[in-house]
């Protein structure tokens, strides 16, 4: 069994199954609002899918596959869909962050339901795009590429 | 005596690994393994709190027409966020070791006040 | 208008919160927007907070429940008369700084960190903001740790590398102080199995005698006491502000350390009450740590010979004052303690301003190096003296009022040998800052080159100019200030 | 308690402000010495019309005030114009007047760098100086207190050189150390005991402190006033020597310790109130320390050669005669007292005015150098002359008169010993300003200076130092105005005796 044989596997493993993973990671950020999980740990798989692949074909094809750009947009957009349910809701008149007055659907709950599904999903992108983004930032050896990124999902 | 232990016991769990971990986080000079010591620490906390949401014969807080007693889920929810927070501080941690071992070639501490201490002038870039 | 005006507490916080993630985006089309965004997100969340405690202070306390959740299971936003006040001073110096940052930073820190910068710095304000409008013990928990972070990564951005140890210190520090927090949260929802601050206050007083509740009460001490860098949890304090970019040591030194003193108060005072703290003797301790601090802080200060390292030591001593007030635990000290926040925002925050602008345009940060820059700078130069002068207390500056009424307070507490401690340290600030100003104004010009704009005086003149203003006009932040103090004393102040 | 009737006047305030316009405009005009020296001359006449038109209505019996800014309430920047202050303030703003003249004339002379920090520094003294005499409260007096300390800092360390820079720092460190630690201390303790800041004709602590209370703070607050050099701290006041003369004779003689000692009257009537000090004895403590420093001072005057120290320390004992007269709480005592601040003013000043002219004529600085000077510079010497027989108290110049009150004073209030002091003290006077009236006019000038010929300092210094001589002459023959003054003054504070 030679080293090659090794990468050989876990590249061929990890092709398979990181669609699993990502697939699954979706899954567990969609039900957030209705059963174990949520976006946080959805969120935390697909990052995962994108850090495994990283470490298996190397941080540079994991850079060109997930770009830079991606992570930092998609950190903002995840936090914006967040707040920007909040602030829909206070422009309907409830209260920051109040789902049940949301203009979807015909009654409270239906309007709760996805309301917190928002939620869920951008709490679920941030936290993919800021592990993988954490991911890369210590993973980098090359010190002009070295970043700092101290804003965290709080 | 033996009884303090028994139902104290998560209690005393918690402190002991509070206590390695703020052992590590003050003593140790590596500066990595003074992160380990403060995740310990942390994480000891988180502990502290979960055993406190645990309520005798309850069962996971999921609505289900056969349990009568739940545990209490909130702790559960503020340890997220905790854990949350301890990733970034983590996080936010190995990015200044990094930039440190960059700065000074070393990430011990003894070594880098030797290192202020002789005065190598310059910044980092 | 009346959505927005409903929703101002909430709107104080996102509002920097939703800034902070979108200037990356911002930045990425121009890097001239982030900081504009910047200067207009703290100037509206200054206009608000200003709105905020004028309402308080018309109509009671403003309660606001975040997704329309009754507290005590709701998350709940608080202003009274305490939280706007000290909204104010934060959203004050956040804007100010704010308007001083893009000068600075320029020299300081990476061009292509500059965005990142004010995300950082827009997270950082959204932090301090929710300590202070936070009516519920673990938000206020996430808000510290959301500021704290937020803190590090702003201290590392300079380009000097002491900076990445000072930075970690704090890190290490600041996580034992949040953890121990977040300890004394936990053991206070073990015995209530609630979180809203006033929820606890009507709770607690008939556990008043549990080991649980005294436990919880000392984690919370000495936890904010470490955010605080009250004497002798200081430590990490001097290397930060010494290190850090010019902004960032400006917005901490006016900031940072008063929302901890914030917090420790309405910890202390709001969630316990007087009578817990009276009874576990927790002035006394105070006492004497605040004395320590004025003193030592002041000693210290005056062996610096490093001007940031000078600043940051005599940060210690002045926190110590504002400690002073909460031990002496009568109207009038806590008045002064409470005004304090206050002044020292100004004075430090202009101190801080006014040696970043000598760094940035002279290169210098030695006290022996400012030789006869009162000729070449004479309006940074006035800031200065100013600000020095109310760091020392004479009278007509805001540094006065809060001796004054700590020195006043001192004395109806029965505790007149305080006084001595308050001037003793005033001679020596007066020490460390004539060698300063004296130097400025008569030494023989060194042979320094003067570069950059002067669009930096700004906001340095503004703040250096209320340091005059409010020390004449005191009436209107000592009566917020006094009655505060009498609603924290006065049987909870929520 | 006769609380008396304030006339609301703007007056003070013009008063003060008169001079600080005067610092922008001789900023503005920096680069033209001329028009800069105008506004000096211009200002220092302005205050002083200013000051004289209160007189009418002082004298009258009302009291003029206005309050300036209020804080918060209880701590005010205040303004009241009594007897004591209109004194003061009359006396520092003429003696203002001559000193700018004879300022002109030194400083052209001797080509001095930085006029016109000069200049804005003395103009600034000035204000102070006025803010003290017409101030309503302790606050008041404390900030005016203070900006005389750090605007006279410049003055004392205007040429920059090392030993300047440090005969500053001390300077700085004794007023500026004394008055933050202790004066701020008895304010503190004051307000909490009374709950007033506010001056008041029959004091404010009576009936609210302690015995022992009352002395603590009373030992604070004489402490706290470094300015009028008691001993122990009065080495800031030789120290402070190093400056240019003019800024010594402002220093000896208006601004700084006339300052402090006028703060030591008002605190003993205004804020003790002789009833309270009469009945704690505190009175007749404070002026048999007083008497310490007469006498000890003196003898080392005797001892100095340098012409300034010896007056400097001349100064520290005359100060203390009238920190003596107050504190013996009798009417004469305080008369004498008053009145001694005026003709020591006139005195000393001529004595200093002298000595720089002597400078910038030959710069001579020793007594021991000024052996038969007076045939070289007749007037200056003619003046010095006068202003020694005043510092004595020989009739028939205007130091006679209030040692003549001060005696008064010390029989009415039964303290013969004072008398004794007094006498040897006058000794002491005449022991160290004889021999050098002496060596002036009867010696012959050492080998190889000229006997012959005239060689006088510049008319801008004569002329002032002429008049000054001339005013204390006078002031024996016509103290009007200024002992009406202190009859009120004396009215009011043993009104409720």
């Amino acid at each position: 069994m030679s080293k090659r044989v090794g990468i050989i596997v876990t590249k061929t493993v990890a092709r398979v199954v990181i669609p699993f993973i990502q697939l699954f990671a979706l899954y567990v950020i969609v039900h957030g609002d209705s059963g174990p999980g949520g976006g946080f740990q959805g969120g935390v798989i697909l990052g995962a899918s994108v850090i495994l692949y990283a470490i298996i074909f190397g941080a540079k094809a994991g850079r060109q596959w997930v770009k830079q750009g991606l992570t930092d947009v998609f950190s903002s957009i995840g936090v914006l869909l967040y707040a920007g349910v909040g602030i829909v809701a206070m422009i309907v008149g409830g209260k920051y962050l109040e789902y049940n007055v949301l203009p979807i659907g015909h009654d409270a709950h239906i309007a709760s339901h996805y309301g917190i599904f928002f939620i869920e999903v951008g709490v679920g992108i941030t936290v993919a795009a800021v592990m993988v983004t954490i991911f890369f930032e210590t993973a980098q050896r090359d010190k002009d590429d070295l970043k700092d990124r101290g804003s965290g999902d709080g | 005596m033996v009884e303090l232990i028994l139902g104290k016991f998560n209690y005393l769990i918690a402190i002991a690994l509070a206590m390695i971990g703020f052992y590590a986080m003050i003593a140790k000079s590596n500066l990595i393994k003074k992160i380990i010591g403060m995740n310990i620490f942390q994480t000891a906390v988180f502990l502290f709190y979960i055993s406190i949401g645990k309520v005798h014969g309850g069962t996971a807080p999921i609505v289900w027409d056969k349990a009568v007693l739940y545990d209490n889920p909130l702790p559960h929810v503020l340890i997220l966020t905790a854990i949350v927070v301890s990733v970034s501080t983590t996080a936010v941690a190995f990015a200044l070791i990094i930039r440190i071992q960059k700065a000074f070639g070393t990430i011990e501490e003894d070594k880098i006040i030797e290192i202020k201490r002789n005065g190598y002038k310059g910044d980092m870039e | 208008m009346s959505i927005i005006t409903s929703n101002f507490p909430v709107l104080l916080v996102i509002t920097p919160l939703i800034v902070a993630v979108c200037i990356p985006l911002l930045g990425r089309i121009n890097k001239r927007i982030p900081p504009v965004a910047a200067v207009v997100s703290t100037a509206f969340t200054l206009m608000v907070s200003i709105i905020l405690l004028s309402t308080a202070l018309d109509s009671g306390p403003i309660s606001y429940w975040l997704g329309n959740w009754a507290p005590p299971w709701g998350i709940e936003y608080v202003v009274d008369t305490l939280s706007g006040f000290v909204l104010v001073v934060v959203a004050f110096m956040a804007l100010m700084v704010a308007l001083y940052t893009p000068g600075t930073i320029r020299d300081e820190v990476p061009n292509d960190k500059e965005t990142t910068f004010y995300s950082l710095y827009m997270l950082l304000v959204a932090g301090l903001l929710g300590i202070v409008i936070t009516g519920d013990v673990f938000n206020m928990y996430v808000f510290i740790e959301i500021s704290s972070l937020a803190g590090y990564a702003l201290i590392a951005s300079g380009k000097k590398r002491e900076a990445l140890t000072a930075s970690f210190n704090y890190l290490i520090l600041g996580t034992v102080g949040a953890t121990f927090f977040i300890i004394g949260v936990g053991l206070l929802y073990m015995v209530t199995g609630t979180l809203n601050m006033a929820d606890l206050a009507s709770r607690l007083p008939e556990i008043y005698d549990s080991k649980v509740v005294l436990t919880a009460f000392a984690f919370f001490s000495v936890g904010l006491s470490l955010k605080l860098a009250l004497f002798p949890l200081h430590i990490w304090l001097p290397k930060v502000y010494t290190n850090a970019p010019s902004a960032v040591s400006s917005l901490m030194a006016a900031t940072g350390t008063k929302v901890a003193a914030y917090a420790l108060i309405r910890i202390t005072l709001s969630v316990f009450d007087v009578e817990f703290s009276r009874s576990v003797d927790f002035g006394s301790i105070l006492l004497v740590l605040s004395c320590a601090a004025i003193i030592a802080g002041s000693v210290l200060a005056i062996s610096q010979t490093n001007i940031k390292m000078m600043l940051a030591y005599s940060s210690v001593g002045q926190v110590g004052y504002i400690v002073l007030g909460l031990a002496l635990l009568n109207e009038t000290a806590l008045t002064g303690s409470l005004i304090h926040i206050l002044n020292h925002a100004l004075m430090k925050g202009a101190l801080f301003m006014v040696v970043g602008i000598i760094v940035f345009r002279t290169g210098v940060e030695e006290i022996s190096g400012l030789r006869g820059l009162g000729r070449c700078m004479p309006f940074t130069m006035a800031a200065f003296t100013i600000a020095s002068l109310s760091m020392i207390g004479v009278p007509l500056t805001v540094g006065f009022i809060s001796k004054w009424y700590l020195a006043v307070g001192a004395v109806e507490a029965g505790m007149w040998y305080v006084v001595p401690v308050i001037l003793v340290s005033s001679v020596l600030t007066a020490v460390y800052f004539w060698r300063i100003v004296e130097g400025i104004y008569f030494g023989k010009a060194a042979n320094v080159t003067l570069k950059g704009p002067t669009g930096l005086l700004v906001p340095t003149m503004i703040v250096a100019a209320l340091c005059v203003v409010f020390g004449v006009a005191a009436s209107v932040p000592v009566s917020v200030a006094r009655l505060a103090a009498s609603a924290l004393l006065g049987g909870g102040g929520m | 308690m006769s609380s008396v009737f304030i006339t609301q006047s703007a007056a003070p305030v013009y008063a003060i402000g008169v001079s600080l316009a005067a610092v922008l405009l001789i900023k503005l005009s920096e680069r033209n010495p001329n028009a800069r020296e105008f506004w000096t001359i211009a200002a220092s006449v302005i205050k002083f019309s200013i000051v004289a038109s209160m007189v009418p209505a002082v004298l009258d019996g009302k009291v003029l005030g206005c309050t300036l800014v209020t804080i918060v309430p209880g701590l005010e920047i205040a303004f009241k114009v009594d007897a004591l202050g209109l004194f003061f303030a009359l006396m520092a703003s003429l003696l203002w007047i001559i000193t700018s003249f004879y300022s002109i004339g030194y400083i052209r002379a001797e080509k001095e760098h930085a006029q016109t920090r000069y200049y804005m520094s003395f103009a600034i003294a000035l204000s102070a100086t006025m803010g003290v005499a017409f101030s309503a409260n302790l606050l008041t007096m404390f900030v005016f207190y203070e900006i005389i300390t750090l605007c006279t800092f410049p003055l004392v360390g205007h040429k920059e050189t090392p030993e300047a820079m440090a005969g500053a720092r001390k300077y700085l460190t004794y007023l500026l150390g004394t008055s933050l630690l202790f004066l701020m201390f008895a304010i503190v303790l004051t307000y909490s005991a009374a709950g007033t800041l506010e001056f008041n004709n029959q004091g404010i602590l009576d009936g609210n402190v302690s015995k022992a209370m009352a002395i603590a703070i009373f030992v604070l607050f004489m402490a706290g006033t470094a300015k009028a050099a008691m001993m122990p701290f009065h080495s800031w006041l030789p120290a402070a020597m190093v400056a240019p003369t003019p800024v010594s004779a402002l220093l000896h003689a208006v601004a700084v310790v006339k300052t402090g000692v006028f703060v030591v009257i008002k605190i003993v009537l205004h804020v003790f109130g002789i009833k309270l000090l009469a009945d704690i004895g505190l009175g007749t403590a404070l002026a048999y320390y007083a008497s310490f420093t007469i006498i000890v001072a003196s003898m080392i005057a005797l001892r100095q050669d340098n012409l300034k120290a010896r007056l400097a320390y001349s100064t520290i004992s005359q100060l203390s005669y009238i920190v003596l007269g107050v504190a013996l709480l009798s009417p004469s005592g305080i008369t004498g007292s008053v009145m001694h601040m005026v003709l020591h003013g006139f005195g000393k000043i001529t004595l200093f005015f002298t000595a720089g002219a002597i400078y910038v004529a030959t710069h001579k600085t020793n007594v021991s150098q000024l052996d038969g000077i007076g045939k070289r510079m007749p007037f200056t010497m003619a003046a010095f002359t006068l202003g020694a027989i005043s510092m004595i108290g020989i009739p028939p110049m205007g130091g006679f008169i209030s040692k003549w009150y001060l005696v008064g004073g010390a029989i009415e209030a039964d303290h013969l010993p004072i008398l004794l002091v007094l006498a040897a003290s006058t000794l002491l006077n005449a022991g160290y300003f004889l021999p050098i009236i002496y060596r002036a006019f009867f010696l012959s000038p050492p080998e190889g200076e000229s006997a012959e010929g005239i060689c006088e300092a510049p008319k801008a210094m004569v002329i002032p130092l002429t008049l000054t001589a001339l005013v204390a002459l006078g002031l024996f023959f016509f103290p009007g105005v200024f002992l009406e003054l202190a009859r009120i003054v004396v009215a009011g504070a043993t009104g409720g005796y």
